[in-house]
C-alpha cells in the first residue's frame, strides 16, 4: 500500500511537473520543474530498488545536468529568461503527435501480455554495490568494462569538444 | 551472242570515264568519246538485231527468249533474287535498236547544240548514264531488274531535266519529274512484292510462261476488294508504267520535264523513257493478258482518255515544247491504247504489235520533231511559238525535216506513222468501238496540232529577229538527216513478222476502211490548221473565244498541275507533314519529354519548402514518420 | 577480468592510442610539436588504416559484446581510410586562420573519437554497446560541425546537429527499451530469436529511426542539407562518408544478426523507404545552388541506393554494399576535396562558382567530373560496379519494380551532376572566376588516390571478389 | 503489486512530453529540457523492463546507468553548442536558426 | 589475346597518347594514326574471319573469356560473328571519316572522341552483357560533353535530353539484363550461353520490350526519339556522325543480339506492338522531315525514318527481313555519317545550316554538293548505292511474312521511299541549285584534302556495298543462323 502510495504520488508528480517544464514560460522556471521530474524518477528507481541507479541520478542528473542548465540560462538569461508567446501551429502539430505517441505507445504495451511474477528481491537478485562493481569492471557475459571503457571516452571527448566549442578563442 | 554486254558495258564505262574525269577533259574531247561509244553501241544493237532476228531466227515456230548473260546480283530469299542479266527477245532487241539509234543521233546532235554550254561534261556522263539505264531496263531477265535500272532511269532523267540547276524552273521540275515517278514507282515496287509473294519469283520468262499459268495458279483464292491477287498486283505495276509513261492523272511531270535542254527531252522524254511503261506492260503482257484482264481493259481506258486529254491541251498550248510533250502523252496513250485492245496469239494480238510499231515508229519521228524543234529554239532564242514565223526561209533543212515528221505523227502515208497508227486503230475498231472513235479523233486532233505547230513556226508572220537566225551546224543537220530517213523507211518493215504477242509472227495487213478513214480525218486535220494557221488572221482567236471556258481550261491543261499541287502542298504537306512535325516538337517532346523534366522540376520546386530550416518541424517530420512507420509496420 | 580480449580490438586501441598521442601533443605540446600535428596524424593513422589491413584481428570479446570477423575489420578499414582522406584534405583549412590553427589538435582528436565509435558501433554485438558507440560516433559530430564556430552557419549546423541527434538517440533507446523488454537481454545472440509482434516491431522501427538519422533516410533525413551546408568541408565529408557509412553497416548486422526473424516486415518496410529517399534526395538535389547542399542530398539518395543493397539480406546484398560504401567513400570523398580546396581559396561554395572552372583548374575539373560521374554510375567508373552490383542484389530478391524506380532516378541523378559537369565545362566563366586553385600535398594526394581509385576499382574484379568472398548472408547466421 | 504498465505509462507520457516539448519550445534550452524528459524516461524504462521481466541480471540497469551518463555528455555538448550561438547571434530563439534552408 | 581485344586497347591508347602529347600535329597523327590502325584491322579482321568460318562452325569467332568477376558470372568475353565484323567495319569507317572531318578539334575534344568509339567498339565485340551494357553506358556519356561543349545552337538543352533520354533507356536495359541473368538461373552473362537457355516466357513478356525498348531509343524508336533532332543539330559534325553511323547501330544490334535473339518467343508475341511503332516511325519520321528547314533536322528525322526501319526489320523475324535489317544498318551509318558529314563542312563554310538562306552552292563548291547529293540518292534508295540493296531486302523480306499485319505495315513502309525522295530533293534542291542566295557565299572554298579523305572513305562504302551486296550474304547469313534456328523464331 505504502508503495503504492508512494507511487501515485512519483507518478503525479513526474507527469505534473514534466507538463510544467515544458510549458512553463519562464526558462528558470522551466529549469526547476525537470528538477522535480528528475528527482521523482530518482524515487521510482527507488521504488524499484535500483538504489545505485537513485544515487547516480540525483547526483549527475540533479547535481551535474542541471546545474549546467541553470548555468546556461543565466548565461544566455539576456533574452532567453522572458516569456515567449507559443506558436499555436507547433504547439498544436506537437500536441497531435505526442498524443498519438502515447495512444500507439500504450496500446502496444497494454495488449502485449507480459510475462511477470511481482518483482521479489531475493538474495540471488538482489543489486549490492560488489555485483555492480564485478559487472561494471567485468570482461564475461553481462559485464560491462569494455562499454565503460568506451563511455569515458564518449565523455572526455564530449567534455573536448564542449570546451572546444564554448570556450572563447 | 555475249557480246550483248558491252552493250550495256560501253555507255557504263563512257559515263564513269566522264564522271570522273569532270573538266579535266575538254568538250570537243567528250564529245568525241561520248559519240563514238554511242556509235559502237547502236552499231552492236543492230548486229544483234540482226543476229537474232536472221541469224538465230525462229525456233520451232517461235523466237525464242535467250538470256545470254545472268548473274545473281543481291539474294533475298532461296527463292527469290535480283539477278542481273541480259535477256533478248524480240521486243528488247527491237528496243536496243531504237534506243541506241536514237541515242547515237541525239548525242551527235548534242555536240552542236550544247556547244559552249558550261558543263557538257556532265551533260555527257549523264547522256551515258541514261543510255545505260535505258538498255539495262530493256534487256532486264526479271521485274526487278528491271525496277533497278527503271530507277536509274528515273534518275538520270532528274539530272538531266535539272541540267541547267541555276534556273529555278529547272529544278522545280527535275523534283517534280522524280517524285511523281518516284510516287508511281511506289506502286510498281507494291505491285512487284504482291506478286513476287504470290508467285515466288520475279523472272519474266516464269511468270509469263504458260500463259501466265503461274500467276494465275498462285493467286487463285485471294481477293481483296473484290479483285483477285492478280489484279491487284498488276494494276499496281501499271501504275509504275503509267508514272514514267505519263498517262493521265500522273502526266503532270512530262511538259514541266521540257525544262531540260532539248536533245534530251527528244531522247528521254520522247523516244525512249517514257515509253517504259509501255514497255512493261508489252513486257508482262500474256500475264496481264490471261491473269487479270480487268486491268488489262483499265489500261486500254486509261489510255485512249489520256490520249485525248492530251491532245487536246496540245492544241492550245504557245510554247513549242510543250506541244510536243502534250503530243508525246497523247501517242504514248495510243500506244497504251493498244495494248488494252490487245487479243492474244496471231492476228489477234494486233494490238500488241502495232503498240510496239507505234513505239518503234514514234521514237524516230518524235525524235526528229525534238531535234528539229531544237534547232529552231537554237535559231530564235525562244520556245514561245508567238516569237516565231517564216522560218521556212531561214531554216530550210530544218524545215523539211520537220514537215516529214509532222506528215509522220499525223499518219500520212507512206510515212512510218501511217504504218503503226493505222495499225492501232484496226486493233481498236476490232475490239472496242467506243475506243476506236476516241483514237480516231485523236489522229484528227494530232494532225491539227501538228500542223499548227508547223505552220506557226515556218510560216505565218514574218517577225524580227535579234539575231537572224541560222541554220544549224552539221552536227546537228546530219541527225536530222538520219532521222528523216528512218521515219520514212521505217514504216515498211514487216514489222508483225518478228513482234507479236505470242513472239511466233504473222503477216498483218492493211485494213484499207479503218486506213482511209483514219488518213481522212488526219487531213481534215491539217486542212483545218492550213485554213487558221497558215496566215496570220484572227480566226483562232475567234474560235478560241468561242470555246470560252472549255479553251481556257484546255489552255490550263485542265487545271490538273493545280489539282496535284493542292493535294501535295495543301493536303499532305499543310496538312499532315506539318502538324506531324508541329506534333513531334510540341507533344511528343515537348509534353512528353520535356514536359516530364518540367513536372519533375516542378515537384521539385514545389517541395522545397519543406526543408524549412526550422529544426522544430524537422523533429515532427522525424517523430511523425517514425510512429506512421511504426503503425504501418505493425499492422503490415 | 581476462585483459586478453583488449588484445582483440587492435583496430580500436590503435585508434585510442593514436587519439591519445594527439591529443597529448596538442594539449602539452608547444609550437613546435604542434607544427608536426598533423603529419604525425596523418603518418600514425595511414599506420594504422594499414594495420587493419593486414594484420585483422578476428574473434569474440567481452562475452560477446564485441564480435570481429573479417567482414568488420574491413568496414572499419573502410571507415578508417575515409577519415585519413577527411584529414588529407582538412589540414589546408584548419591553417588557414591562427584561430582554427589553435584548434587543429582538437580536430582530429575528436573525429578519431567519433571514429572510435563508430568501429566499435560495428563490432558491437549488445545494443547498449551499440547505443554508446552511436552515441560516441554523433555527439562530438556537433563540435565538428560547429567547428567553425565564429561563423554563423557551422554554429547553426551544430546546433542543428546536436538537437536532432540527441532526439534520435532518444528515439533509438526507447526503442531499445521496448526490444529489451521483448526479448530479456541486449545481446544479440540472445535477440536472433525475436519474431514479429507489435512491441518488437515499434523497438525496431524506432531503432531503425535512430539509424535512419544517422544514414540519412527519408524521413529522418531533414537535418542533412543544413548540416551539411553550415558544417566545415571536411567534418561534411566525415558525416557524409564514414558516419554515414558506419550506421549502413550496422543497420545491415542488426537486420542480417538480430531481426532476421522479422525480415518480412522489414523487407516490405525498408523497400519504401529506399524507394522514399532515393526519390527526395534525387528531387531536392535537382534545384540546389549551394555545392555541398548539393552533395548533401545527394548523399541522401546514394543512402537509398545503399538500402537497396542492404535490405536484400543476401550475402551478395551484404558485399554489394559494402563495395557500394568503398566506391562511394572515393567518389564523394574526391568531390570534396575539390570543394574543400575551391572553398579554402576562394571562400565560394556556390555552384555557379564553379561556372568555368575547367578553363582555370582543368585537373580539378577533371577529378570533380570523375567522381560525380562515377556518383552518378557512369562506366567505366567504379560507381557505375558498384551501381550495378547493389541492382543485381535487389534483382536477385525479384525487387524489379522498386528496381525501376531507382533505376528512373539515376536519370535524374545524372541530370543535376551533369548540371555541376556543365558548369564546369560548358558554362562560361564568370566575370572573376575562380583563379587558379593549388591544393597543398596531403589535399593532393589524397585527390590523387581517390581518382585511381575511383578509375581502378571496378576495373579489377579483386575488391569485389574479396568482399564477396567474406560476406555473409542472413541465412547463414540465423 | 503496482502493474508494471503503470510504470510504463508513466514513463511514455514522460517521453511524449519531452517530445511534445521539443517541437513546441521556442528557446532552445527549452528544447534541452525537453530531451533530458525524454531521455530520462527511457532510462525508467529499461529499469522497469530489468525488475519485472528480467530480474536476473542487470542489463537493463546498466542501460539506465550509462544512459545517464550519456545524457550526461550530450548535455555538456548541446549546452556549448548553444552557447556558441548565443555568442554569434545573440539569440537563443529555435526559429532563429534558419539561415539554412530550402 | 584476341585480335578483337585490339579494337578496344587501339582508342584507349589513343587517349593515352592523348594525354600526353602536346601540339596540333602531333594529336593529329595520334588521330590519324589511331583511326587508320583501326580501319586495317577491322578490314584484315574481315579477312580472317571468312578464312576462320571456312573451318569452324562455332558461333562466335577470335572468342576470348576471361572470367572477370566470379561471383556474378561476369565475364570479359568477347567474340564475333559476320554481323559483328560488319559493324567493326563501319565502325571504323565511320570514325576513320570523323577524325578527317573534325580536323580542327581540340585535344579535349579527341580525348572523349576516343573513350566514345572505345565504347562503341567494345559494344560490338563483346559478347556478354554486362560488358556490353557497360561499353554501351560508355559510348553514351562522352556524347553529353562533345555536344555541350563543341556543339552550336542550343546544345545545352540538346546535349541534357540526349544524355537523359539515352540514360534513361539504359536504365530499362540494366533491368532487362538482371531480368534475363536472374531468370535464367544466373549462370552466365554469355548471350552466347544464355541464347541456349531458356528463359521463362512469363519473364521474356517483360523483359523483351524493356529490352526492345532500351535499345530502341538509342535506335530512335518511335516515340522515344525527339533526343536525335535536337542532339544533332546542335552536335560538332563528326559527333552527328559518329552517333548516326555507329551509335545508333549499337541500338539495332543490341535490338538484334540481345532482345530478340535471347527471348525469340517474347518477341514474336510482341511483335505486332513494335512493329506497328517501328512502321509508323518510319513514315512519321519522313513526314516530318519534310517541313524542316534545317538541313540537320532533315536529316536527324530522316535517320528517326531509316533507323525505324531497321527495327521494323528486325521485329519482322525472318531471315530476309533481317539481313535487310544488317544491310540497312550499313548502308544509313555511311549514309547518315556521309550526310552530317557534308553538312558540317558546309556549315563551317557558310556559318548556317537553314534551307532558306543558302542556295547555289553546286556552283561554289561542286565536291561537296555532289557528296551530298550522292548521300542524298543513296538515302531514298537509288539502285547502285547502298541504300537500295538494304531496303529492298527489307521491303521483299517483310512482304514475305504470312500474317496480312505484317504485310499491310510493309506497305506502308514502302510509303517512306516517295517521301524520302520528297525530302531530299527538297534540300538539294534548295541548297545547291538555283541561283546563288547570298553574294558573300560565292568566295567560299570547296572541300579539303581532308575533307575529301573523309568523303571519299564513307563513299566507298555506301558504293561498295551498293554495287556488291551479296558480298556481304554470307558473312551476314552466318551471324543470322543461329537467329533464326532458335525455338519460335521463324
Amino acid at each position: 500500500m505504502g508503495t503504492q502510495i508512494a507511487f501515485y504520488t512519483l507518478a503525479a508528480i513526474i507527469v505534473v511537473s514534466s507538463i510544467l517544464a515544458v510549458t512553463a514560460k519562464k526558462m528558470m522556471r522551466a529549469a526547476t520543474y525537470l528538477l522535480f521530474v528528475l528527482i521523482a524518477t530518482a524515487g521510482l528507481y527507488l521504488l524499484l530498488e535500483y538504489e545505485f541507479l537513485f544515487a547516480v541520478q540525483l547526483t549527475v542528473y540533479a547535481g551535474g545536468i542541471l546545474v549546467l542548465f541553470i548555468f546556461a540560462i543565466l548565461l544566455t538569461s539576456a533574452n532567453s529568461d522572458r516569456a515567449e508567446p507559443g506558436d499555436r501551429k507547433k504547439i498544436v502539430s506537437g500536441l497531435v503527435t505526442a498524443l498519438a505517441g502515447v495512444v500507439i505507445t500504450t496500446l502496444v504495451t497494454v495488449k502485449h501480455k507480459f510475462l511477470y511474477a511481482p518483482p521479489v528481491v531475493t538474495p540471488e537478485n538482489e543489486i549490492t554495490m560488489e555485483k555492480i562493481g564485478h559487472a561494471l569492471m567485468g570482461t564475461g557475459r553481462f559485464q560491462y568494462v569494455f562499454a565503460f571503457e568506451i563511455l569515458s571516452i564518449l565523455l572526455l571527448t564530449c567534455a573536448i569538444g564542449g570546451i572546444l566549442i564554448a570556450r572563447k578563442r | 551472242m555475249a557480246f550483248t554486254l558491252f552493250i550495256l558495258l560501253i555507255p557504263l564505262c563512257v559515263f564513269l570515264l566522264l564522271a570522273l574525269s569532270g573538266k579535266r577533259l575538254s568538250a570537243g574531247v567528250t564529245g568525241v568519246i561520248g559519240t563514238l561509244g554511242m556509235a559502237v553501241v547502236a552499231g552492236l544493237s543492230c548486229f544483234s538485231a540482226y543476229r537474232y532476228f536472221f541469224v538465230i531466227g525462229q525456233s520451232g515456230g517461235n523466237f525464242p527468249a535467250l538470256v545470254p548473260f545472268s548473274f545473281e546480283w543481291l539474294r533475298f530469299t532461296d527463292t527469290l533474287s535480283i539477278d542481273l542479266g541480259i535477256l533478248l527477245d524480240p521486243i528488247s532487241v527491237m528496243m536496243l535498236t531504237v534506243i541506241s539509234t536514237v541515242s547515237l543521233t541525239v548525242h551527235l546532235y548534242s555536240v552542236g547544240y550544247m556547244r559552249g554550254e558550261q558543263g557538257f561534261q556532265r551533260y555527257c556522263a549523264f547522256l551515258s548514264l541514261f543510255t545505260f539505264s535505258m538498255l539495262g531496263l530493256v534487256m532486264a531477265t526479271n521485274i526487278f531488274q528491271m525496277y533497278v535500272f527503271w530507277e536509274l532511269v528515273g534518275l538520270s532523267s532528274y539530272l538531266l531535266i535539272g541540267f541547267y540547276y541555276t534556273k529555278p524552273a529547272a529544278v522545280a521540275a527535275s523534283k517534280k519529274a522524280f517524285i511523281v515517278t518516284r510516287f508511281a514507282d511506289l506502286g510498281f515496287l507494291i505491285g512487284i512484292l504482291l506478286l513476287s509473294y504470290c508467285t515466288g519469283t520475279f523472272d519474266f520468262g516464269e511468270l509469263t510462261a504458260n500463259n501466265g499459268l503461274l500467276v494465275i495458279g498462285s493467286t487463285t483464292g485471294m481477293a481483296f476488294l473484290g479483285l483477285s491477287a492478280a489484279s491487284w498486283a498488276l494494276a499496281l505495276i501499271f501504275i509504275g508504267g503509267a508514272g514514267k509513261s505519263a498517262m493521265f492523272p500522273l502526266h503532270v511531270w512530262l511538259p514541266d520535264a521540257m525544262e531540260g535542254p532539248t536533245p534530251v527531252s527528244a531522247l528521254i522524254h520522247a523516244a525512249t523513257m517514257v515509253v517504259a511503261g509501255v514497255f512493261l506492260v508489252a513486257r508482262m503482257f500474256p500475264v496481264y493478258y490471261f491473269a487479270a484482264h480487268d486491268v488489262l481493259m483499265l489500261i486500254g481506258y486509261v489510255g485512249a482518255f489520256t490520249a485525248l486529254f492530251a491532245a487536246v491541251v496540245a492544241v492550245t498550248q504557245t510554247d513549242i515544247k510543250r506541244v510536243l510533250a502534250y503530243s508525246t502523252i497523247s501517242q504514248i496513250a495510243y500506244m497504251m491504247t493498244a495494248l488494252g485492245v490487245s487479243g492474244f496469239s496471231g492476228p489477234d494480238g494486233l494490238g500488241y504489235t502495232s503498240s510496239m510499231f507505234h513505239l518503234f515508229t514514234h521514237a524516230f519521228f518524235k525524235a526528229l520533231l525534238f531535234l528539229g524543234a531544237g534547232a529552231v529554239i537554237r535559231a530564235v532564242h525562244s520556245n514561245e511559238m508567238s516569237r516565231m514565223g517564216g522560218l521556212r526561209k531561214h531554216l530550210p533543212v530544218t524545215h523539211v525535216a520537220f514537215l516529214v515528221a509532222c506528215l509522220a505523227i499525223a499518219g500520212i502515208p507512206p510515212l512510218s506513222g501511217f504504218f503503226s497508227k493505222d495499225q492501232i486503230l484496226d486493233a481498236a475498231f476490232h475490239h472496242d468501238k467506243v475506243l476506236f472513235v476516241a483514237l480516231w479523233l485523236v489522229a484528227g486532233l494530232t494532225a491539227f496540232y501538228m500542223f499548227r505547230l508547223y505552220y506557226n513556226i515556218f510560216w505565218g508572220k514574218e517577225r524580227t529577229y535579234e539575231h537572224k537566225p541560222r541554220e544549224a551546224s552539221w552536227t546537228m543537220l546530219v541527225p536530222l538527216g538520219i532521222l528523216v530517213v528512218l521515219t520514212a523507211v521505217t514504216g515498211f518493215f514487216p514489222f508483225s513478222k518478228f513482234i507479236s504477242s505470242d513472239d511466233m509472227g504473222y503477216a498483218a495487213g492493211i485494213n484499207r476502211g479503218v486506213a482511209a478513214s483514219g488518213v481522212a480525218v488526219a487531213l481534215i486535220g491539217i486542212l483545218a490548221a492550213r485554213m487558221l494557221y497558215r496566215k496570220e488572221n484572227d480566226r483562232p482567236a475567234q474560235l478560241a473565244a468561242r470555246m470560252g471556258g472549255f479553251y481556257r481550261a484546255a489552255v490550263e491543261k485542265f487545271y490538273i498541275d493545280e489539282v496535284w499541287m493542292f493535294v501535295t502542298k495543301k493536303v499532305i504537306i499543310n496538312c499532315v507533314a506539318r502538324p506531324l512535325a508541329w506534333f513531334d516538337r510540341h507533344v511528343i517532346d515537348g509534353v512528353l519529354v520535356d514536359g516530364t523534366g518540367r513536372l519533375t522540376e516542378k515537384i521539385a520546386g514545389s517541395i522545397k519548402g519543406m526543408q524549412s530550416g526550422q529544426v522544430q518541424y524537422y523533429a515532427l517530420v522525424f517523430i511523425a514518420g517514425a510512429l506512421a512507420v511504426a503503425v504501418w509496420a505493425i499492422y503490415i | 577480468m581476462d585483459f586478453s580480449n583488449f588484445l582483440k580490438l587492435n583496430q580500436e586501441a590503435g585508434l585510442v592510442a593514436v587519439l591519445l598521442v594527439l591529443l597529448i601533443c596538442d594539449m602539452f605540446g608547444g609550437e613546435g610539436p604542434k607544427r608536426w600535428l598533423r603529419p604525425t596524424a596523418c603518418t600514425l593513422f595511414a599506420v594504422l588504416t594499414a594495420i587493419g589491413f593486414f594484420l585483422p584481428a578476428t574473434g569474440e570479446a567481452f562475452g560477446g559484446m564485441y564480435v570481429s570477423t573479417p567482414m568488420t575489420v574491413l568496414m572499419k578499414s573502410l571507415l578508417n581510410l575515409g577519415t585519413l582522406f577527411v584529414f588529407l584534405q582538412s589540414g589546408q583549412w584548419l591553417r588557414s586562420d591562427a584561430a582554427l590553427r589553435l584548434r587543429e589538435g582538437e580536430f582530429y582528436v575528436i573525429t578519431l573519437a567519433t571514429l572510435l565509435g563508430c568501429c566499435v558501433m560495428i563490432s558491437a554485438a549488445n545494443f547498449m554497446m551499440l547505443y554508446i558507440a552511436v552515441e560516441l560516433a554523433s555527439l562530438p559530430v556537433a563540435c565538428l560541425a560547429a567547428f567553425n564556430k565564429y561563423k554563423e552557419e557551422s554554429a547553426e549546423a551544430g546546433a542543428k546537429y546536436i538537437l536532432i541527434s540527441a532526439l534520435s538517440s532518444g528515439i533509438m533507446m526507447f526503442g531499445l527499451s521496448y526490444l529489451y523488454g521483448a526479448m530479456g537481454t541486449l545481446y544479440f545472440d540472445g535477440m536472433a530469436s525475436m519474431t514479429a509482434n507489435a512491441v518488437t516491431v515499434i523497438g525496431f522501427v524506432f531503432f531503425f529511426a535512430g539509424l535512419g538519422f544517422k544514414l540519412s533516410l527519408v524521413p529522418f533525413h531533414l537535418w542533412v542539407a543544413d548540416v551539411y551546408q553550415g558544417a566545415p568541408t571536411g567534418a561534411t565529408a566525415y558525416l557524409s562518408v564514414v558516419s554515414k557509412a558506419a550506421a549502413g553497416f550496422v543497420l545491415m548486422f542488426t537486420l542480417y544478426h538480430v531481426f532476421g526473424g522479422m525480415e518480412a516486415v522489414w523487407h516490405t518496410l525498408l523497400r519504401w523507404i529506399a524507394a522514399a529517399t532515393i526519390v527526395v534526395g534525387n528531387l531536392f538535389a535537382i534545384r540546389q545552388q549551394n555545392i555541398k547542399r548539393f552533395f548533401a542530398f545527394s548523399s541522401i539518395s546514394q543512402a537509398g541506393y545503399l538500402l537497396l543493397g542492404i535490405m536484400c539480406g543476401t550475402a551478395q546484398g551484404m558485399a554489394s554494399t559494402v563495395f557500394y560504401v568503398l566506391v562511394y567513400l572515393f567518389s564523394n570523398l574526391a568531390a570534396f576535396g575539390v570543394v574543400a580546396a575551391v572553398e579554402n581559396q576562394s571562400g565560394r561554395t556556390d555552384i555557379a562558382g564553379y561556372n568555368g572552372f575547367f578553363k582555370t583548374n582543368p585537373g580539378l575539373a577533371a577529378i570533380m567530373m570523375l567522381a560525380v560521374f562515377s556518383l552518378a554510375g557512369i562506366p567505366p567508373l567504379a560507381g557505375f560496379f558498384s551501381k550495378f552490383f547493389i541492382f543485381s542484389a535487389a534483382a536477385a530478391k525479384g525487387e524489379y519494380v522498386l528496381l525501376f524506380v531507382a533505376l528512373a532516378n539515376t536519370v535524374v541523378s545524372l541530370y543535376y551532376y551533369l548540371l555541376i559537369v556543365k558548369a564546369m565545362f560548358v558554362n562560361p566563366a564568370e566575370e572573376q572566376p575562380i583563379g587558379r586553385i593549388r591544393p597543398d600535398g596531403y589535399n593532393r594526394l589524397s585527390l590523387i588516390v581517390c581518382t585511381v581509385a575511383i578509375v581502378l576499382i571496378g576495373i579489377f574484379s579483386y575488391f569485389y571478389e574479396y568482399i564477396d568472398s567474406i560476406s555473409t548472408g542472413m541465412k547463414q547466421l540465423n | 503489486m503496482i502493474p508494471m504498465e503503470y510504470y510504463l505509462t508513466v514513463s511514455t507520457l514522460m517521453f511524449f512530453i519531452g517530445v511534445f516539448g521539443f517541437i513546441s519550445r521556442k528557446n532552445l534550452l527549452a528544447v534541452l529540457i525537453s530531451i533530458e524528459l525524454i531521455l530520462n524516461s527511457v532510462e525508467i524504462n529499461f529499469s522497469i523492463f530489468n525488475r519485472y521481466l528480467y530480474p536476473d541480471h542487470m542489463e537493463g540497469m546498466f542501460f539506465s546507468l550509462f544512459g545517464i551518463a550519456i545524457s550526461a555528455a550530450e548535455s555538456a555538448v548541446a549546452i556549448a553548442v548553444i552557447i556558441n550561438i548565443y555568442r554569434t547571434t545573440q539569440n537563443i530563439d529555435v526559429r532563429q536558426i534558419n539561415k539554412m534552408k530550402n | 589475346m584476341s585480335i578483337l581485344s585490339l579494337f578496344v586497347l587501339i582508342p584507349a591508347a589513343m587517349l593515352l597518347c592523348l594525354f600526353l602529347c602536346k601540339g596540333t600535329k602531333a594529336i593529329r597523327a595520334v588521330m590519324v594514326a589511331g583511326a587508320s590502325a583501326l580501319l586495317a584491322l577491322s578490314l584484315v579482321l574481315v579477312g580472317l574471319f571468312v578464312k576462320e568460318r571456312a573451318v569452324s562452325d562455332t558461333a562466335m569467332l577470335f572468342t576470348q573469356d576471361i572470367v572477370w568477376y566470379a561471383p556474378l558470372n561476369i565475364h570479359y568475353a568477347v567474340g564475333v560473328d559476320g554481323i559483328s565484323v560488319l559493324m567493326l567495319v563501319l565502325s571504323a569507317a565511320v570514325t576513320f571519316g570523323a577524325v578527317f572531318s573534325s580536323w580542327s578539334m581540340s585535344r579535349h575534344y579527341f580525348m572523349w572522341f576516343c573513350l566514345l568509339i572505345t565504347g562503341a567498339f567494345g559494344f560490338f565485340i563483346s559478347t556478354d552483357l554486362f560488358t556490353m551494357f557497360m561499353f554501351y553506358e560508355t559510348a553514351l556519356i562522352p556524347m553529353y560533353l562533345l555536344v555541350g561543349v563543341w556543339g552550336t545552337g542550343r546544345k545545352e538543352y540538346s546535349a541534357m535530353k540526349l544524355a537523359l533520354m539515352l540514360m534513361g533507356a539504359s536504365a530499362l536495359l540494366l533491368i532487362g539484363i538482371l531480368g534475363i541473368y536472374f531468370t535464367s538461373g544466373h549462370t552466365t552473362m554469355n548471350i552466347v550461353e544464355l541464347a541456349e537457355q531458356q528463359i521463362p516466357l512469363a519473364h521474356q513478356r517483360w523483359i523483351f520490350p524493356m529490352m526492345f525498348i532500351g535499345f530502341g531509343t538509342l535506335c530512335a524508336l518511335f516515340p522515344f526519339h525527339t533526343w536525335s533532332p535536337d542532339g544533332y543539330a546542335s552536335a560538332p559534325a563528326a559527333v552527328s556522325m559518329l552517333h548516326a553511323g555507329v551509335l545508333k547501330k549499337l541500338g539495332a544490334y543490341g535490338c538484334f543480339r540481345v532482345a530478340v535473339s535471347l527471348m525469340p518467343q517474347g518477341a514474336h508475341e510482341q511483335a505486332w506492338i513494335f512493329l506497328i511503332l517501328s512502321g509508323a516511325g518510319v513514315v512519321y519520321g519522313a513526314l516530318c522531315a519534310v517541313r524542316q528547314t534545317d538541313l540537320k533536322y532533315i536529316n536527324a528525322y530522316s535517320s528517326v525514318s531509316h533507323c525505324g526501319l531497321i527495327l521494323f526489320a528486325i521485329m519482322m523475324l525472318n531471315g530476309t527481313a533481317m539481313r535487310g535489317a544488317v544491310l540497312q544498318m550499313l548502308s544509313h551509318g555511311l549514309t547518315a555519317a556521309l550526310f552530317f558529314a557534308v553538312i558540317g563542312m558546309i556549315y563551317g563554310r557558310t556559318h548556317t545550316r537553314d534551307l532558306r538562306e543558302m542556295g547555289g552552292l553546286m556552283r561554289v563548291m561542286p565536291f561537296l554538293s555532289v557528296s551530298y547529293i550522292i548521300a542524298g540518292l543513296a538515302s531514298l534508295g537509288l539502285p547502285g548505292l547502298s541504300g537500295f540493296a538494304a531496303e529492298m531486302t527489307i521491303f521483299v523480306g517483310s512482304f514475305q511474312h504470312p500474317e496480312i499485319l505484317h504485310r499491310v505495315l510493309s506497305v506502308v513502309a514502302t510509303g517512306s521511299i516517295v517521301i524520302t525522295a520528297v525530302y531530299v530533293l527538297r534540300a538539294v534542291g534548295k541548297v545547291f541549285y538555283g541561283p546563288v542566295q547570298n553574294e558573300q557565299h560565292l568566295q567560299l572554298t570547296d572541300a579539303a584534302w581532308y575533307d575529301k579523305i573523309a568523303i571519299v572513305v564513307l563513299m566507298a562504302g555506301i558504293g561498295l556495298i551498293g554495287l556488291v551486296p551479296s558480298s556481304l550474304y554470307n558473312l551476314i547469313e552466318n551471324g543470322l543462323g543461329p537467329i533464326l534456328r532458335q525455338p519460335g523464331a521463324s
